[in-house]
């Protein structure tokens, strides 16, 4: 059973990598343009949470959301075409690598200003206590975003009334090029969270397994009237903040290190001498990823004449 | 038709939003026990219980919860106590609601409305006196509207509420608690948009918006009473904004146009008016624009009196301008 | 020496009562103009924590600030003055009682938005680190600023960098209308500074010895180089938010037992037989306060002509 | 001369600036050892210790401790990375930095530079794509500028730290690594304002500022191989502005105007430009504006392009006003 579902996180993990990937090579081709966020490195963080968000739930997340997309079922092709500027994407290329949404999947978008999609989860969740849907919602951030103020707003907000947001923060060490150790005083996050209220729990981020279990019982507590809750995942990028950073802020034995403990890493360590091929798996995963940037490439540009519409009801 | 202060038009606007749409919720920082620092709310979280609440002083999380209660499907109504304070969490209203249909591609929506008022009042301090109406008329995607008196104010909120996009509603705290007037509280909920003509004459066009409007009437009255007639065009909605209605009006006057607002003239809205009626061809004379000199408000009334467009300096210069 | 101290406290704290209460007169006169918010009850806290300061340090306050500028020395006359739109005021009545400054005195002013101000310090904090001033800076705002998202920003910043900030927050249990409980989960405040690195204490605010010894130990770590720390001092404000509020939110059985906990009954009852004449302190203060009053009321107006003098360089 | 891209021109500005005044401070997100994202402020930190260094993602408190540090004395320069940015903290520069000196009536100051960029670049999304300038031209006490060149920069940014009164400078990141030019890196600095001509004919006068600077340019090229001179009027800076220059030019080129910008028309600091010019009476014939369309920026190139002003729009309008 622990088997099945790590075999399944791992491909889950390594759909995610490897549509990372593609992008990395998109950009070089030059046919994926602007700034790309990659989440190379953190695949366990949306693999291990997003099952335990039912139809309904609402997620949220930042410029760095396509493993998060992808994991609330995003289809594929829609995602490369919505990178690529294609009137097939998500939101007709409108939205891009950084700030799309696929609300049919339960994805209410990627933010790019720091911190700024968590209170549109506490939002999502105070809708909840008014539709009769018992929704929870689920707000994606960094460790960086720590210390934007709108995220100890909505924090605060959705602890004074009990709102079912569960709020994970993904720490990677870094803001941008820059360490969370120059950047604050106290690295243990949850402290900020149990401060005002909020049950809180740092965990290894890197363990799908874990994050999901850590998700579920908060999710269970929330959906019963418990209220917020604050998950800090450690974790790591393997890559540099966006497309071109060459990370000349990092040594060589650090991302050594963190090559060590990453996820797909991890998992496949775990898989061997299990029988299961994971080789295989990655294999199908690069496949399917390179028929859906295929098609997605083979789709029409966004029309220019619909560039007006929309804008007002 | 029942007799409402301002603030009672408002009130009755938010309790018929509250009992006809359900989806509507109404927060912000002393709105729901207290009834609001400025009494507009009163009661209304008596009759509707948890959807009218009262939240921590936390603008950014009040606009951004806004924005994700909206996005999946609720009518929230905020206020934020003083249009100043919209400056620590601009990004939720600019970065945020503005975008929620245009970039998800009409696939979302943000039918949110943000209750303020602004401008200055005897005594109040330069962080508690600014308008600024022109920081959102320039920024698409939002809706706003600065009524002036009862019926206006109950409509304005009438239409914001029902409109499927975020429409920031500006009112003055100088008017909440003024005259009484009757209020057509009956019927249907209008589109956003449009203008009233508040009196009519040949002499100009004069334009303008929110609680300034009294003073033009006033300054109106006064040349009345030398025989210039002027029309007063009054213009709530800014966005949408009735540029027809201008325009055919300075055409009716001679092409001359004046327009006021509180808010001081550089980068002020009515420099938007003007230059869409210069654009459009229908001036004749030199436009005037009336409005705050540029500067910051003191709290002493006596200087604010030195900086804001009074009763007496638009009367002067809507004279010159029908003139010349 | 204990009981010498409590006596110029007592004095001290009677000359703010007495400045309060004398805008209470002027504003139902009519001569004080627009909205002003008294700190009648809070006094203990700037009596108690100024005298901690000294020349060069920058004390940063809200709009309930008269307690906190005369504390620092601020004339009352000029205070009078600039609140009565005087051109012998302050700030020549620009400021008003909301938003006057006195930096001659240390007071680099009051702040009408909430929360503002205490990134303001940490700034004067940082200018003392090149200066070589050795400055400490003090940023008092109240509970509910603590939801503020500036505030939370203000905080780790001071803390990232240890520059030498005192956060002083004036628990009074409202902000305008509303009581903390409804504002937050854990109303223990202190734990969100300390949360993030920064030492903290909640203490008796009605105290002013208890207030200044408490600031006195953080000074000192401050100056020498321990960085930021955060005083919680548990008070109430016996009036309205502003005058004009006639506090329908409070019971009077609440308001009575404020009565009895406020610094000056407290401070008066400590003095009881003591020989120190306390009657005669209060009557000293009201005489000041009076002439004070009577002096700015003879002041000469702003004069309109000067409206547009200053807004550049 | 030192030959610099505009990057490096802002680079040595601010080195020189650090160098000179002891009192300045350079600060913001991954401005110090990563040398900012764009790369514009590489090496700095090394150079000049713990007077440059990398802050939280906390926008209100980089630009609420300028203005603390600015009151006591210092001169800081700080970084908000995108110019959207600001609306999570803009309260610290409309609420705060402009009031300082005013309502102390001149007894404080706050003698701060905000360095930011702003605009789009090919596949930006809504929240990394705006033009924000006439939020910050429409507030009295903030100064505001907008270079193009590599000595522009330069100069401004010069200017702008020697002011002793809040000023915002605002890149556009398009810029930092074009072409190298000669900057003349020794002349003292000048007082903020001013513009340039950068090319003259009598057809109509072009004002503009920014990035876009350079496709009026090239429009302007293209008129001239058919015969129709424009003069080109650069204003980097927008407050104060240089209306003077403005009407001069338009006097001398037939009464002709136009303004062209990235940011959308409606409520564009263009607007102001050309009521100014109406309210000088220098006006001849219809004047032109040039700008984003009032929307939201999307992100894929070509839709963004759709909305954008491109040297094709701006030449065919030019050739229009040209010839009315
Ligand atoms: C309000 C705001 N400030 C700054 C930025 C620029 N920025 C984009 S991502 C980022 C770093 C965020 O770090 P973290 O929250 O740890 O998330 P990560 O990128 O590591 O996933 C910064 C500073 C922004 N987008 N919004
Ligand atoms: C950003 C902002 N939001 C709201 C207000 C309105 N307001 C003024 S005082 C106040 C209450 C502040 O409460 P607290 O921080 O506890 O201070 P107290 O007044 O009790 O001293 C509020 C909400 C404001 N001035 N600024
Ligand atoms: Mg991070
Ligand atoms: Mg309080």
């Amino acid at each position: 059973m622990t088997e099945d579902r790590l075999e399944a996180d791992l491909a889950a993990m390594w759909r995610i990598r490897a549509f990372e990937e593609k992008l990395q090579a998109l950009h070089k081709s030059g046919e994926l343009i602007g700034s790309v966020h990659l989440c190379i490195g953190q695949e366990a963080a949306p693999v291990g949470a997003c099952t335990e968000l039912v139809d309904g739930d609402a997620l949220f997340a930042t410029y760095r959301g396509h493993g998060w997309a992808l994991a609330k079922g995003t289809p594929t092709r829609e995602l490369f075409a919505e990178l690529l500027g294609r009137a097939t994407g998500v939101n007709g290329g409108r939205g891009g690598s950084a700030y799309f949404s696929a609300p049919e999947y339960g994805f209410y978008g990627e933010n790019s200003i720091v911190g700024a999609g968590a209170s549109h989860a506490v939002g999502a969740a105070l809708a909840g206590k008014h539709d009769g849907s018992g929704r929870i919602a689920m707000a994606v951030f960094g460790d960086g975003a720590m210390n934007q103020g709108a995220v100890g707003e909505a924090m605060n907000f959705a602890a004074a009334f009990d709102l079912p947001v569960l709020f994970v923060c993904e720490n990677n060490r870094y803001s941008e090029l820059t360490p969370i150790n120059d950047m604050v005083r106290n690295d243990q996050l949850t402290e900020r969270a149990t401060a005002l209220g909020i049950p809180a729990t740092r965990i290894d981020g890197n363990d799908p397994a874990r994050v999901r279990s850590t998700v579920a019982g908060y999710a269970a507590e929330a959906r019963n009237g418990g209220g917020p809750a604050f998950v800090e995942l450690i974790t790591q990028r393997l890559v540099g903040h966006y497309i071109g950073d060459v990370q000349q802020y990092r040594t060589r034995a650090e991302l050594e290190a963190d090559g060590l403990v990453e996820p797909l890493a991890v998992a496949t360590s775990a898989l061997a001498g299990s029988g299961v091929d994971t080789d295989a798996i990655e294999g199908r995963a690069r496949a399917e990823i390179e028929a859906a940037a295929e098609q997605a490439l083979a789709d029409p540009f966004a029309d220019p004449d619909t560039a007006k519409e929309h804008l007002y009801a | 038709m029942p007799e409402l202060t301002y603030a009672g038009a408002v009130n009755a606007a938010l309790r018929r939003c509250l009992e006809e749409l359900p989806e509507t919720l109404l927060y912000g920082e002393d709105v729901a026990k207290p009834g609001g620092v400025h009494g507009v709310t009163r009661k209304l979280w008596k009759d509707f219980g948890d959807r009218v609440f009262d939240t921590p002083i936390s603008e950014s999380a009040i606009l951004g919860s806004a924005v994700g209660a909206a996005m999946l499907g609720r009518r929230p109504i905020v206020e934020i106590m003083w249009a100043d304070f919209f400056l620590v969490a601009l990004d939720q209203l600019v970065n945020q609601a503005a975008n929620v249909r245009y970039v998800s591609g009409g696939r979302l929506a943000a039918p949110l409305t943000v209750r303020t008022q602004q401008g200055n009042s005897p005594g109040a301090c330069a962080q508690h006196s600014q308008n600024l109406e022109a920081l959102f008329t320039h920024i698409p995607g939002l809706r706003v509207v600065v009524p002036s008196t009862p019926q206006n104010a109950y409509d304005s909120m009438l239409s914001a509420v029902h409109c499927d996009d975020p429409v920031v509603v500006f009112d003055n705290r100088t008017l909440y608690f003024g005259e009484k007037q009757e209020v057509d509280t009956s019927a249907a909920p209008a589109p956003i948009g449009g203008s009233t003509v508040r009196r009519t004459g040949s002499a100009a066009t004069v334009v303008t918006w929110g609680a300034i409007t009294h003073r033009v009437l006033e300054a109106a009255d006064r040349l009345a009473a030398d025989g210039i007639e002027v029309t007063v065009l009054e213009t709530p909605w800014l966005n949408p904004f009735d540029h027809d209605a201008v325009h055919a009006s300075v055409a009716r006057t001679g092409g001359r146009l004046a327009v006021v607002h509180e808010a001081n003239v550089t980068g002020g809205f009515g420099g938007e008016v003007v230059v869409r009626a210069l654009e459009a061809g229908v001036l004749s004379a030199r436009p005037v624009r009336i409005g705050a000199a540029d500067g910051r408000i003191p709290a002493a009334p006596a200087l604010a009196a030195e900086l804001l467009p009074g009763t007496d300096r638009i009367e002067t210069e809507l004279r010159t301008l029908a003139r010349d």
